[in-house]
């Protein structure tokens, strides 16, 4: 078992050091196990210039999720992904990169906080997202996080006021997650109006870095949100590509686009 | 049954686990209802429209035919009788009047066989505001008549494709639909589930249903009855019911589909935006109800109920789809009503416990929640593929 | 409206037109209805069902979006809330207890679409009575879900093959087992049709509809409404309601099925037992009518209203088909209330007429003699062909 | 136009002389219409020995028959029968013994009432029965058959009470029909427990010959009736063979049988 630790997680460390430097954060995600080579993907997208992975655990329920990444989700839960053998596979690899744990709350609350964030712990994974669990019903995960010294990133969301915004980043660790416009995940054409406000009302409550997701679709989207932001998280737009059978060496090219477009 | 405070928490249920970018509409949403309910003028306006539109009060019929049969005193609560045929019309109109209140001209719902969102529906007709009712693929094929009756009322019918395509889903498409749209839409949820205050708000909705029960009861029995049953899918006509009587003696019974209940299998989780007890593998991942009673389908029972299990307050029992088909039939032979199957779930239970778990003698609140006219096809196919 | 007399006579309309065999059983039902009808303890007991059982009193609803977009006041008497879904309850409660009060343990019945079928059913299972409903093979086969609703109810259902496989021929094949079976059984006729006692006796047990309605119009309007509306198939709904308006300055209005508007075009005749206007050829063959509504589909009217039309104290007029869909929709989308489409007839006079023959700000009260529940997927089937 | 006439009808006194004389009344039904040769088949069963002919106008709706009798008044009515076509092809035809004309009170009622009764006269028929014009109704018909000479034969059922059969009886022409049982048209195994008792309560109150009708559907049947009854109306057993083709001279044998059972 680890110690509990009041420092810096490394995920954040590596995050702040990397915007510090002056670089733009590419943060891609890609749900585990909706391809059989998924470990692949990740270790391409590594490669390919990620600075942090997000890893979908797939969930039945998938509130915040649009169509790609439902059926990412689908895809994986058919081919019998289970929590713990996400955990052994991210365990048995070596990625490179700071990974977190994207999924629901349910996953979390029904193997049972600690357990959940030991095994994150021991699976390398530094950090976890978890869309539905709000700061109100946060304590509860937050403690057995900073036992397992497993840092826990939050969203911001457009509706947030400020006054929410700023107890949110408060608590945020690793980055924080804006979200770029209401709704749910996938691709947009355009950017919302909503992105850059959100990103500049989070800057006041923090100096961690700021990444913006929900719709980031384009190299361009992500270079003219990253005028205002630290980095993208880039979802759907990755997952369909790997949907459509694209492999790791696809989802690597479309990851080295983000990364040129963004600077080293 | 209280106030469950600004967190939504009854016992260690309950709760707001929605994503952030929901949470200030439950805020919102929260604060508006609390100030309306406060408000006499609102409760005004709900209860008349409630009597001059919906048909309330319903009565309680006491069965005759079927209480010689079984040796109990048996009464019915008759929200078969409100308008559009169910207790759901309670929790749309205080919801489309809280719409209003708030100024949205936008409601959505989700719905499963269809009955709340025909309630939905209607709502937003009365009140004129515009509605969409979310339905999974498999349910508008099912229930393609329901579909037509929600578009004749002016309703969107939006067809589910995610995951299993049934109600469960549906939930999940308004919710996502509820982060878009958030500004001028109000999420119309279907029973006492979801992030708080619908749980909360929903009983309140609901709790007419036992405010008049008991006082009917009161005078035909002169107090409560010995036991109080109701069927359990979300829980609302349950809920409601058992809100007039958690005071008295009387025993609480919810009954579940046996391939639906969540109360007695289910494990304590969070799904929609609430914890509460749900049908959900070793992993987490939610399992999807079946019995034959669509209204009934649901993965999880709302917190409060998961809250009085817990307490032992009240108990929850299952119904088999044979039994109920039982039930269904006797109750339209001996006393000529025709019930829904969500409803004939407690009757089923009822009819097996009589001079059992229910003592001879006994007096039994059932609430009939709802008229089987949806059901009797369904009813014909089953039995003529049973013969 | 008054004691049509031991003959039945609404001035030149009405009597008992039936063979020798039966007419000691019209006289016989006459006798026990004036005895019953004399008595409180049948009152109480009659109007004590319907209102435990079947819902009674039903609400008057004001239409407020349809009454502003048409310029006058509409309100609404809400059948369509009573168990079963129609005014037919009233009827066939008051005729179960007057069957046990003659201790006759069956009843017969006929139906066309199957309204009254599963209303006599209905009121059968209830009493413990035996029931057998006569319906046309065309209707049966039209109507399939109806007949499994009334097995479902516990009664027989006999398929009609005889003349033109419906409604009318459903009347007179009960009629030919009344003959046969008098001793034991009662004829429990749908509307207020046939020979004497049946028009009488249930424009007596509707009568509800009318005193009800004219104490809620009181409240609302401090008075009559100007215009009282209600559809005419047989009459029973529109007897009912004009009984608690005819001694007021309220304009009477039925309104028929322009394919079956016996009051208008028919001529006087007798078939069923009864004299009155009549759908006929020349030589006195009855004519079938024919619209898009089964339950208006009657050849005749009740006498009370053939006489009501010759003293001119009601008015009939018609509707087409086409503006019964257009009321019909208009109801849903604007109220929240999708009606029947036989009521829906006296809405699309309405609506046609507002402004018109029917003076701008006017008080309307339209009987909602039952729910469209029913009619649902014929409406599909019937916009889905006409686009 | 021929007088009132307040003396016996033509199809009375004849009815009386047979039955005086010692003889059983055999009267036949046959449907208007129902097959072409109609005519052909009153003349055939009057030559095999009927007494009188009840001849049917068909009706749409006719309340109290029985399904053969209802067949054949569909098909007449298929072939356009129509009141006019069937009295004017009685009136240019000769068949040898009375007839009435059987059929439902709105034909009578749509034709008007006198004009219906001097139709009847001029076509040569004597009477007629209305079953569903009970003795409370039939005063303006009464009216009119009395002005145009036309006889009204009255039924008399087993549900009658006896003030009734003897109001009925006081009133009747021709003959008293007494129904055998309580039910319609039709043909039946066995006789009804009823259709002894209704002759005799009806013959308290009258010296009217008394025939029985509704459900004789065999000589024999016929027979055992005939010993308390003055004669039987005979329906639908004949009316079954006529639809089943068998033409004036199946109908004549038919009628013959009866003749031979009930003697001379
Ligand atoms: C008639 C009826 N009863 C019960 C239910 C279950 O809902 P709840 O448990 O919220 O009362 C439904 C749901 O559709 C219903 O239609
Ligand atoms: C809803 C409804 N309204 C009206 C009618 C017509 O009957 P009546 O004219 O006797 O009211 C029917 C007959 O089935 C009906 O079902």
């Amino acid at each position: 078992m680890p110690e509990v630790t009041g420092e810096l997680g490394a995920m954040e460390r590596s995050l702040r050091a990397r915007r510090d430097a002056g670089s733009k954060l590419v943060v891609p995600y890609v749900m585990a196990g909706m391809v059989p080579e998924w470990i692949e993907v990740l270790q391409a997208v590594a490669s390919a210039g990620a600075d942090a992975i997000e890893v979908g655990l797939p969930f039945s329920d998938p509130m915040i999720d649009g169509p790609v990444i439902q059926a990412a989700g689908l895809a994986s839960l058919g081919r019998a992904t289970t929590v713990h053998g996400v955990l052994d596979a991210l365990a048995g690899a070596e990625i490179g990169v700071p990974l977190v744990v994207m999924t629901y709350y349910n996953l979390v609350f029904r193997t049972g906080h600690r357990r959940f964030a030991a095994s994150l712990r021991e699976s390398g994974v530094a950090a976890a997202l978890i869309p539905d669990l709000s700061i109100e019903e946060l304590d509860p995960w937050a403690a057995a996080a900073a036992w397992g010294g497993v840092e826990t990133v939050l969203m911001v969301a457009p509706s947030s006021p400020q006054a929410r915004v700023a107890a949110i980043v408060a608590r945020a660790q690793g980055f924080v997650y804006a979200v770029a416009r209401m709704g749910v995940t996938g691709e947009r054409r355009a950017l919302g109006a909503d992105a850059l406000a959100v990103v500049r009302r989070a800057r006041e409550g923090t100096d961690l870095p700021i990444c913006v997701g929900i719709g980031i679709s384009t190299p361009e989207q992500a270079a003219e949100v990253c005028e205002v932001a630290d980095g993208v998280a880039v979802g759907s737009a990755l997952v369909r590509r790997l949907l459509d059978g694209e492999g790791p060496e696809g989802a690597a090219r479309f990851v080295a686009r983000f990364r040129e477009a963004l600077g080293p | 049954m209280g106030d469950p405070g600004p967190t939504g928490r009854f016992g260690d249920f309950g709760g707001r686990y929605v994503p952030e970018s929901l949470m200030p509409a439950c805020l919102e949403l929260e604060v508006a209802f609390r100030e309306a309910w406060a408000d006499p003028e609102f409760h005004r306006h709900f209860e008349s429209i409630l009597a001059t539109y919906g048909g309330r009060p319903t009565p309680v019929t006491e069965c005759h035919r079927l209480s010689d049969r079984l040796g109990i005193r048996l009464l019915l609560k008759r929200e078969d009788l409100a308008h559009t045929g169910s207790h759901k019309l309670n929790n749309v109109i205080g919801q489309a009047l809280l719409t209003e209140r708030m100024g949205k001209p936008r409601m959505i719902a989700e719905t499963g066989a269809g009955q709340h969102g025909v309630a939905s529906a209607t709502a937003a007709a009365l009140f004129g505001l515009e509605c969409t009712v979310f339905m999974g693929e498999v349910d508008t094929q099912r229930q393609a008549l329901n579909v037509f009756r929600m578009e004749l009322l002016g309703a969107e019918v939006r067809t589910v494709t995610s995951g299993s395509r049934t109600l469960k889903d549906a939930v999940n498409e308004a919710l996502r639909e509820w982060v878009a749209t958030v500004e001028d839409t109000h999420y119309c949820l279907g029973s006492v589930m979801g992030p708080h205050p619908f749980p909360y708000m929903v009983r309140e909705f609901q709790r007419i249903v036992g405010t008049e029960a008991r006082a009917q009861c009161e005078a035909l029995l002169g107090g409560a009855p010995d036991v109080v049953v109701a069927c359990v899918g979300g829980g609302s006509n349950a809920i409601g019911t058992f809100s007039g009587f958690v005071d008295t003696g009387a025993r609480l019974v919810g009954v579940e589909a046996a391939g639906g209940a969540a109360a007695t299998n289910g494990v304590p989780g969070v799904v929609h935006g609430m914890k509460s007890r749900l049908l959900q593998d070793e992993d987490g991942q939610i399992l999807e109800a079946l019995s034959i009673s669509a209204g009934l389908d649901s993965p999880g029972i709302g917190p409060e109920h998961a809250h009085l299990g817990a307490i032992g307050r009240a108990e929850y029992r299952s119904a088999t789809d044979e039994e109920v088909l039982g039930a269904f039939s006797a109750l339209a032979e001996t006393e000529g009503i025709i019930p829904a199957l969500e409803p004939a779930h407690g009757l089923a239970w009822i009819i097996a416990e009589a001079g059992r778990d229910i003592p001879a003698g006994s007096s039994v609140l059932l609430t009939l929640s709802g008229r089987g006219d949806k059901d009797v096809a369904q009813v014909r196919e089953l039995l003529a593929g049973g013969r």
